[in-house]
């Protein structure tokens, strides 16, 4: 069993809207171990951003974690002051954000953004580093004196790759780092980041809605739905058997281009709303497998075999009537 | 009213040859006092000081006349004319008073050292007609001004008619400037506008310094009165608005003022027991209707005798102006200045001594008003002048109550002078300057000669009024003897009664206080020796020499 | 390159422009300069007739008689050769430069520092306020500029001086520049006269401006702060304060700048209420005197350095964008 | 500004958002809107109908009384002028014009901006260039002397001089946002949309883009009625507007010209200021406020600590 | 414009024509101002048709000129060159507002863009409800009121009565998306011109407008042009499948022919990147940048050919043309084989 690299336990944030709050990540749990790809999967607005966020530090209001800790290499992070932190920021884990165009800030150089997060750290690094490590994901290091607007999405997102992997650190966070590409690019860039993980063994949690795209990538799947976890396990063990009715419902949803041409149907209805989420399992609205317990019980994390799914199906000591 | 007339001499009379005769009962102590103190006058200009001194340039020569350059003589407006001998020990009028020839006085140095002589006073006419633009009284051409010569210590002004009425022009108002600096460089090339930074005069005063934000003047060594002045220092801040300049007045930062102080008593009087006021009546503030056939309201004479007899002046003064200025009359002759000239009794037969509101009402009717047919009208009035649209409002309440309505519109100074000069108004709230006698007032109000068609710019008449008799009447007055020239302007006035061209209202005075703390020899009701407010020129000169420092003196 | 030389084009034309409506506009004014100094002049007593007065002012150098196109094309050569010519107003003969040149300073002095003071305190109190939002700086600072900068600027300017100026011990004074007492000198006593005559009108101005800058520039920060580059530099372990400066306020201060530039005609008015009511000799109540003494020359030489001074602002700020910003170096 | 009061009694609905509702909710919701709402629905009360608020005795602000500069007492609330007059009768009818002068020319400027800021983006070509010039021009001018000179030619102060005073020199900062936004919106799909849908050019400028634009022509009416107001006082405290009428900055201009400061009356003095001050307060407390509603980001936040009891 | 055009345009028998059809379509946009404008070639000389009851699913990188192809056939911007023919009409010569009119209600677009697309100062039913009022004028208020209902509810948002009456910020992007192809469904059109209809949904809620779409097409004999980056649901419901490369079209033909049997080296190349739970991942692109070639004055010659991995020497001069290498399946490359037995 390779170390424990990251620790979320009951991890609970919540916007402040004003009337009532928006529950975005509900008690989430989370482990990482060092050198791991783990991907978060789980349609628009379910709270996947919201818990990079909230693992790396970085709400700002109105969200605030509201319970429950973040421990990284044993240490926790949530109740860190903001030296300590930006300590290790970035040197142990960094983060890749959602959109490159914005998060690299307009008015300065690639280089001089490098420069500052060295400065910021005052590790001992190479001149040569910002150098190195675009050439690693395959920019030419002319690019460091270019600003951002200069360069194509591709060159942009890989940029940031690049940055994250200037003190290269144990653990990267990416938030959708390819949603503003085409496939062709996209696969690329995927590839390009599984090998350098490889290479240079960091953990990865890497954030999408595009469930096929971790199905090659990742080791471990987490399926978030409203803000919960409902499924967690090896990748490949949550593809073949689907635990939770959502993530089988998601496996069914999307058509292949190979193989044979079957009709699929999708997951009928909405995401239930965040701030008032519906009674008991959160899913049973659009469950096809909903049972009457399911709108009086709240679900707990069960263990399924390799996997572990919200659902009470697989509730140990619940009189299932329903099979 | 008391401290005018008596033994003053009113204009043309033989002339003492001591210029402190005139003035040797002011200044309580009698005669020659040790020199020391200063003075700081608060009037406020508007401005910052350009630093100029140029007599000739109109815009500064407050600044410098009366100050720096003295006139030949001093004519006194508050004791009808009385006239104190300056550069001129003495002059007499030919019999036609057509010619005038001045005595110039000995000894006179001018501030740098260099003797004054009767050249300087040539020099100083003759530029006048060789640069109109230093002739600012028109004397060359509107006087009738022909020659300005020089025999020994006399010099002869000779004119083509009779021109008494001009004395105060070109005995009082004009400066004589030193030939030997006026003749070179660019005061000779372009004296209208050369800056004279650096003014060399007979006055009393040098410029010490000047800087925008104030003029500090120093005594003149060379000064030809013996003994005076008797201050060695005048400072003169450049004052932007009035209500600063008030409260320096109030402290007594200041001690000479010239400011229309609101709730003075209160503000000013109350602070100190040596701050005192004193407000003398010089000229009129009238409603100035329209006589011109081509308005037909106010060209009625029902009209505007309506609004005269509607008119509570005392009312007027006392809450538009909070009684500082006293209530005018319609003869326009200023009292208590000029009652001399004042013929009460007329005005009482007229019914105009108070207010008739029945008589006003009446007169309406039968011009064909009423309250279904109600007369309203406009009168024009400047933006700024605060007494002025308090008195409108107290007269707008006053026309009210005889069925005329009234309203007020505030022009720009600029738009109002445009209306009134063209006579693009109906009734415009208007005051004059005034002279050493009514006459000058009257003439200002009344001579056609003073008028201009609608739409041509006026000079003074803006009325628009055109009696031949009247002018008949003005213009025997320059060659008549002084006691005919009483009866002439009885005369005059009787019309502004009968005709009632305009509607004097109330009476404008000189804004003066003065601070007793220190100084004295301040001009006083009792002893009105120059109009008080520093801003007459050259009376200024006058008070400046008579002002003493009380603890000079210990 | 092309950029520059763009709004170099357009800094040229938008001179010549408005240098042509201030040559109309106070020409199309009633009245006249002789009638305004007929006006002046009877104060003291002398009646002075308007004839008279017009052979004066041309000698002078104004003549009214003079073909209008043909004063408009000498208005445009001297506004370019500096040959402003003299006042015709109530400083009848003074040079306009000299008369510019004495309030000049004063107005630079007062309302240029108090103006930048406001901007720039605004800018730092608006940054930190939105740094650290939902604070109390940002709690108690927005509401109360909210207020004040609603606040008439002579009125602040009538508290103060009822606060500070008035009663028996007037603690500052309420008019000048320095006590009229004084020569102006580089000595102690003077400069301590003219910082205490300044307090209360750059306090004015500092009081009624700094609350717009602080809400735009508060309102620019938290609106950057949302932007996910905060939030990366953040995550790359970078100083508070580098980010709160560097990140986001640099980027905040950018539309601000412009704003600057764009409001200085604004603010530039609202000094000349200032200046009344303070009786600063400074150009703001020099162009209050100059219009209702309809002093051509002063005016239109008022006029051209206000334009030129904002619109040279505009294009220094523009320079500024241009420099701070790559992305507007690109753009054009 | 009165639907804002409508809004109050709407009943607030739960989970669907109700736009209408939901922007008056935002208003009640927002302090700052609060409470420049309340002042000025007070400023229009006081406008519609001031003799509810003076009392009996006052009822003609104008009417001289024997008793000038008073101090504030029983039967002169606020103390009288140096013409008798009451200060506190002055002061509420004085709300009416100093009103009318916010509304109407903050009305005119806006319309102007908009007229001249949309044509500039959507012509487009040279008549952007010189619509956009225009806008420089007038920016670039010095605006106060700019009034004068304008108030000085039109001769006399009076309400309609001043309104068009403060349209002709209040437009240019909004045209050039307007512009701006105008020009963001060009291209928007939206107007594709309608485009394609089959809409005309005319129905698509009104319609559909005028509304869009809806939250930066408020907050420009709101700017330019605050700037009006400011302007107007400070005109009528110099004296260009029409001492005789009833307003704030002309009873400053009284106020200033008969010394109230100087004479210990600082009820007269300060007074209407402080109305003009609050005007302009509610109006840039609305402008402010609707920042914050337009844009959700700006809204005040608590900050709330890293872990609070769960 | 040629004669032969102008005498389609005259009038053919548009019962033989398809539904529409362009030719030589060519889009050209200025780039770069003042003295030096440079022409970015967006769409270049574009052949294609679109039959009744058809749908063709136009795919390829980003920045080929997909959303072009769209707007001009919506007609939002005008052809550099090229006509384009609806039911045997030229499009330049539909002048009048009523050939305008009856064109747009047969041909609606649904926008790529849904956070643009929508105007956000009105509730999101204003463009179902004008596009009804504009195209189907028979209907009164209320039955333009159900009918919107009904559309809204056909795109899976419910309740259609609340989500009609919401402003479009309330709305999540997926659901916007549903909105503008509500609004394109609303007036029984011809032909949907649906520019990337469904990148922002969730795969869940993505099929059911996938199915909905093959539903309108059997019940309605709605033709679709599917514009989308997920070959997979183009494989899903499309007839034909088209692929487009820097402004080409470089291959085109049955879905599943072109699928199984890519003919074009960006096909291959693209097909390899689609990934795919159910299937192994394919290698060979590794090496890939992905970087879009430049469009702007091109040179002639194959686009991809800096790419393309069997590149020959005529790629560098000459550009390929469409040759039919299988059944309906055509593709432009020098090098592509045709299949064995065509
Ligand atoms: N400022 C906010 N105020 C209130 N709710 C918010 C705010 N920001 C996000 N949320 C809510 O929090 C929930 C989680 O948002 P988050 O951005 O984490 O979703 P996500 O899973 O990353 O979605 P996506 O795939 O679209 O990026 C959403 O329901 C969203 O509505
Ligand atoms: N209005 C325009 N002006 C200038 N260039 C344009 C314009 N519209 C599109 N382009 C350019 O034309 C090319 C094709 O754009 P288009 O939007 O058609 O691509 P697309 O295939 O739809 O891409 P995506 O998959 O990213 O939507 C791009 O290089 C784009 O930058
Ligand atoms: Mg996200
Ligand atoms: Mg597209």
């Amino acid at each position: 069993m390779p170390e424990q690299l990251l620790e979320v336990r009951d991890l609970t944030v919540e916007y402040d809207t004003g009337s009532r709050p928006v529950v975005a990540v509900d008690h989430v749990d989370l482990d990482v171990h060092a050198g791991e790809f783990v991907g978060v999967v789980g349609e628009s607005g379910c709270g996947k951003s919201t818990l990079l966020f909230a693992i790396a530090h970085l709400l700002s209001s109105p969200a605030a974690i509201t319970g429950g800790s973040v421990r990284f290499n044993g240490q926790n992070l949530v109740t860190m002051n903001e030296k300590k932190l930006a300590a290790m920021r970035w040197r142990d884990f960094s983060v890749v954000m959602q959109s490159a165009m914005n998060a690299l800030n307009p008015v300065k150089s690639i280089g001089a953004q490098f420069q500052d997060t060295i400065m910021a750290h005052d590790e001992v690094v190479d001149d040569g580093r910002p150098a190195e490590v675009l050439r690693l994901v395959g920019i030419d290091p002319i690019h460091l004196r270019s600003y951002p607007h200069q360069l194509s999405g591709g060159m942009r997102q890989r940029a940031m790759i690049a940055m994250a992997l200037l003190f290269t650190p144990d653990l990267i966070i990416m938030d959708e780092p390819t949603s503003a590409l085409d496939v062709v690019a996209q696969r690329s860039l995927m590839v390009q980041i599984k090998e350098l993980q490889k290479k240079l063994g960091f953990a990865v949690v890497f954030v999408t809605h595009d469930m096929s795209l971790v199905s090659h990538f990742s080791d471990k799947l987490v399926v978030m739905y409203a803000g919960q976890v409902v499924e967690f396990g090896d990748t490949r063990a949550v593809f073949d058997h689907p635990e939770h009715p959502y993530s089988a419902g998601l496996l069914d949803a999307f058509p292949s281009i190979r193989g044979p041409k079957v009709p699929l149907t999708g997951i009928p209805g909405a995401p239930p709303n965040l701030a008032s989420p519906p009674p008991g399992c959160r899913f049973q609205p659009r469950c096809p497998k909903a049972f009457e317990d399911c709108p009086k019980i709240e679900p707990e994390l069960y263990q399924v075999g390799a996997v572990q799914a919200r659902c009470l199906l697989h509730a140990p000591d619940l009189i299932r009537e329903a099979q | 009213a008391a401290g005018c007339g008596g033994g003053d001499k009113p204009i043309g009379s033989a002339s003492s040859s001591n210029p402190s005769a005139s003035t040797s009962s002011s200044g309580g102590g009698g005669g020659a006092h040790k020199q020391g103190g200063s003075v700081t006058i608060a009037n406020v200009g508007g401005q910052t000081w350009p630093c100029q001194f140029n007599p000739f340039n109109p815009a500064v020569n407050q600044e410098s006349l009366g100050f720096v350059y003295e006139p030949l003589t001093f004519v006194n407006v508050l004791k009808a004319g009385a006239t104190t001998p300056m550069l001129a020990s003495a002059y007499t009028w030919s019999p036609k008073k057509d010619s005038i020839t001045f005595t110039i006085r000995d000894g006179v140095k001018w501030s740098d050292g260099q003797p004054f002589t009767a050249d300087d006073v040539v020099y100083t006419f003759t530029r006048m007609k060789e640069q109109p633009a230093l002739d600012l009284y028109a004397l060359w051409t509107g006087a009738g001004l022909t020659s300005v010569t020089a025999a020994g210590n006399k010099v002869t002004l000779k004119f083509k008619a009779a021109a008494e009425p001009y004395f105060f022009n070109f005995a009082n108002q004009v400066g004589i400037v030193p030939k030997h600096i006026w003749s070179t460089g660019e005061a000779a090339s372009k004296p209208a506008t050369w800056t004279d930074p650096k003014p060399v005069g007979t006055g009393p005063f040098t410029v010490e310094s000047c800087s925008s934000n104030n003029i500090s003047y120093v005594a003149n060594s060379n000064y030809w009165q013996p003994g005076k002045p008797y201050l060695q220092k005048v400072q003169y801040p450049a004052y932007l608005d009035n209500n600063p300049a008030n409260l320096d007045l109030a402290s007594g930062k200041a001690q000479w003022g010239g400011q229309y102080i609101p709730n003075i008593d209160n503000f000013y009087k109350s602070k100190s027991p040596q701050n005192n006021y004193w407000f003398p009546p010089t000229a009129n503030v009238a409603i100035v209707p329209n006589n011109d056939p081509s308005h037909p309201v106010t060209s009625k004479l029902a009209v505007r005798q309506a609004i005269a007899y509607a008119l509570d002046r005392e009312q007027i003064s006392k809450i538009g102006e909070s009684g500082y200025q006293p209530a005018a009359n319609q003869t326009g002759v200023v009292s208590p200045t000029f009652d001399k000239y004042f013929d009460k009794d007329a005005l009482a037969a007229a019914g105009y001594d108070k207010p008739n509101l029945d008589k006003a009402k009446q007169l309406l009717q039968s011009a064909g008003y009423s309250d279904s047919n109600k007369l309203k009208l406009n009168i024009i009035t400047v933006t700024g002048y605060t007494d002025w649209d308090a008195s409108l409002a107290v007269i707008k309440q006053q026309l009210a109550k005889v069925g005329i309505e009234l309203s007020v519109q505030d022009l720009q100074q600029q738009s109002y002078n445009q209306k009134l000069y063209t006579g693009d108004y109906d009734l415009a709230y208007s005051s004059q300057t005034g002279g050493p006698t009514p006459y000058y007032e009257l003439r200002q109000l009344l001579y056609s000669k003073n008028s201009a068609p609608i739409g041509k710019s006026a000079s003074t008449n803006y009325s628009r009024y055109n009696n031949p008799e009247v002018d008949k009447l003005i213009d025997q007055y320059a060659a008549a003897d002084p006691d005919t020239q009483v009866k002439l302007i009885k005369q005059i006035s009787s019309y502004m009664i009968k005709d009632v061209p305009v509607i004097p209202t109330t009476e404008s005075v000189d804004w003066y206080q003065y601070n007793t703390k220190d100084l004295d020899g301040w001009p006083t009701q009792d002893n009105p020796y120059a109009q008080p407010a520093p801003y007459n020129m050259p009376d200024v000169g006058q008070v400046l020499t008579n002002l003493y420092s009380k603890s000079a003196q210990k | 390159m092309r950029y520059l030389i763009r709004r170099l084009g357009f800094f040229v034309l938008t001179l010549w422009a408005a240098m042509t409506l201030n040559f109309f506009i106070p020409r199309m004014m009633p009245g006249s300069p002789e009638e305004a100094l007929r006006q002046r002049l009877s104060k003291g007593g002398s009646v002075v007739t308007a004839e008279q007065l017009r052979t004066v002012l041309a000698e002078f150098g104004f003549d009214p008689g003079k073909n209008l196109m043909l004063q408009y094309l000498g208005y445009l050569k001297s506004m370019v050769t500096g040959h402003w010519g003299v006042s015709i107003g109530s400083s009848l003969g003074v040079p306009v430069t000299s008369l510019i040149g004495d309030a000049l300073p004063w107005t630079l002095g007062l309302v240029g520092i108090a103006t930048v003071l406001a901007f720039v305190l605004g800018t730092l109190i608006g940054t930190v306020a939105g740094w650290r939002r939902g604070g109390l700086i940002d709690g108690i600072v927005p509401p109360v500029f909210i207020v004040t900068s609603a606040l008439p600027y002579f009125w602040v300017a009538l508290l103060l001086i009822s606060l500070f100026a008035i009663g028996d011990n007037p603690v500052l004074p309420n008019d000048f520049n320095y006590d009229q007492g004084l020569t102006p000198a580089f000595t102690g006593e003077f400069v301590w006269s003219v910082i205490k005559h300044g307090i209360l009108p750059a306090s004015t101005i500092l009081v009624t401006a700094v609350g717009g800058w602080i809400l735009t520039m508060r309102n620019n920060m938290v609106t950057t702060l949302a932007e996910d580059y905060v939030r990366m530099a953040r995550a790359k372990g970078i100083p508070g304060r580098r980010i709160m400066f560097g990140y986001a306020g640099r980027n905040a201060f950018l539309p601000n700048l412009s704003g600057f530039a764009m409001s200085l005609g604004f603010v530039i008015s609202g000094t000349i209420l200032v200046e009344y009511v303070f009786n600063y000799p400074g150009l703001g109540y020099m162009f209050y005197n100059a219009t209702v003494s309809t002093d051509y020359p002063l005016l239109q030489a008022l006029f051209l350095l206000v334009t030129l001074a904002v619109l040279i602002c505009v294009l220094l700020c523009d320079f500024a964008v241009f420099l701070l910003d790559p992305r507007a170096r690109t753009k054009g | 500004m009165s639907a804002v009061v409508a809004g109050a009694s709407a009943p607030v609905t739960g989970a669907t958002r109700r736009p209408r509702g939901g922007l008056f909710r935002a208003i009640l919701r927002n302090r700052k809107a609060v409470v420049g709402a309340a002042l000025l629905l007070l400023f229009i009360l006081l406008a519609a109908f001031p003799g509810l608020f003076v009392p009996g005795a006052h009822h003609d602000p104008q009417a001289i009384g024997d008793l000038p500069l008073q101090h504030p007492s029983g039967s002169h609330w606020l103390g009288t002028t140096g013409l008798g007059q009451d200060v506190y009768a002055q002061l509420i009818y004085s709300t009416r014009e100093s009103l009318v002068i916010a509304v109407v020319a903050g009305l005119g400027a806006t319309v102007l901006s908009v007229v001249i800021g949309v044509s500039a983006a959507y012509l487009g070509g040279f008549a952007d260039d010189g619509l956009s010039m225009l806008t420089d021009i007038f920016l670039v001018l010095p605006t106060f002397p700019l009034i004068i000179v304008l108030a000085t030619y039109a001769g006399k102060g009076n309400l309609t001089v001043i309104i068009i005073v403060l349209i002709l020199t209040g437009w240019s900062y909004g045209a050039r946002q307007m512009r701006a936004q105008a020009m963001s919106l060009r291209n928007r799909d939206f107007l594709e949309s309608a485009r394609v849908r089959g809409e005309r050019r005319s129905y698509i400028i009104v319609v559909e883009v005028l509304p869009t634009m809806i939250s930066l022509i408020v907050a420009n009416f709101l700017g330019a009625a605050l700037y009006s107001v400011l302007t107007a006082a400070g005109l009528q405290f110099l004296g260009l507007g029409d001492p005789n009428s009833l307003s704030w900055g002309t009873m400053l201009y009284w106020a200033q010209n008969q010394g109230a400061l100087v004479n210990g009356l600082p009820a007269w003095a300060l007074s209407p200021g402080l109305a003009v001050a609050l005007l302009g307060v509610s109006f840039a407390l609305l402008n402010y406020a609707f920042d914050e509603i337009s844009n959700p980001a700006l809204r005040p936040v608590r900050r709330r600590r890293a872990r609070t009891a769960s | 414009m040629t004669t032969v055009d102008a005498e389609m345009a005259g009038g053919t028998d548009s019962a033989a024509a398809p539904l529409l059809e362009t030719r030589n379509l060519t889009r050209h946009f200025r780039v770069g101002r003042g003295f030096s404008p440079q022409l970015l070639h967006a769409v270049d000389a574009v052949n294609f048709s679109i039959g009744r009851q058809e749908i063709v699913a136009l795919a390829g990188e980003s920045g080929s000129g997909k959303s072009t192809i769209a707007r001009l056939l919506a007609g939002v911007y005008k052809p550099t060159a090229g006509e384009i023919f609806y039911q045997g009409r030229a499009m330049s010569t539909f002048r009048s507002r009523k050939d305008q009119l009856s064109y747009r209600g047969d041909v609606p677009m649904v926008f790529q863009d849904p956070f643009s697309s929508l105007n956000p100062a009105f509730r999101v039913s204003h463009g179902v409800l004008r596009s009804l009022k504009l195209h189907r004028p028979e209907l009164d208020r209320q039955q333009r009121y159900a009918e919107a209902e009904r559309v809204i509810e056909a795109v899976g948002l419910t309740p259609a009565a609340d989500i009609m009456n919401r402003f479009p910020y309330e709305l999540s992007g997926g659901q916007r998306q549903r909105i503008g192809f509500a609004q394109a469904l609303a007036h029984n059109p011809k032909l949907i011109l649906a520019d990337e209809p469904v990148s922002m949904l969730d795969v869940s809620i993505r099929i059911g407008l996938l199915n909905l779409m093959a539903e309108l097409r059997e019940t309605q004999g709605v033709s679709f042009l599917y514009i989308t980056h997920d070959i997979a649901s183009a494989r899903y419901v499309a007839d034909r499948l088209m692929i487009m490369y820097a402004g080409h079209v470089v291959e085109t033909g049955p879905a599943e022919s072109v699928l199984q049997n890519p003919k074009h080296p960006y096909t291959d190349l693209l097909l390899g990147a689609v990934p795919d739970p159910r299937a192994p991942l394919s290698t060979g692109i590794e090496g890939d940048t992905g970087e879009p070639p430049k469009v702007i004055d091109p040179t002639p010659g194959c686009r991809f050919r800096w790419r393309c991995p069997l590149a020959v020497d005529k790629c560098h001069s000459v550009t390929p043309e469409l040759r039919t290498l299988g059944p309906n399946h055509q593709a432009a490359c020098h090098v592509a084989e045709p299949d064995i037995g065509t």
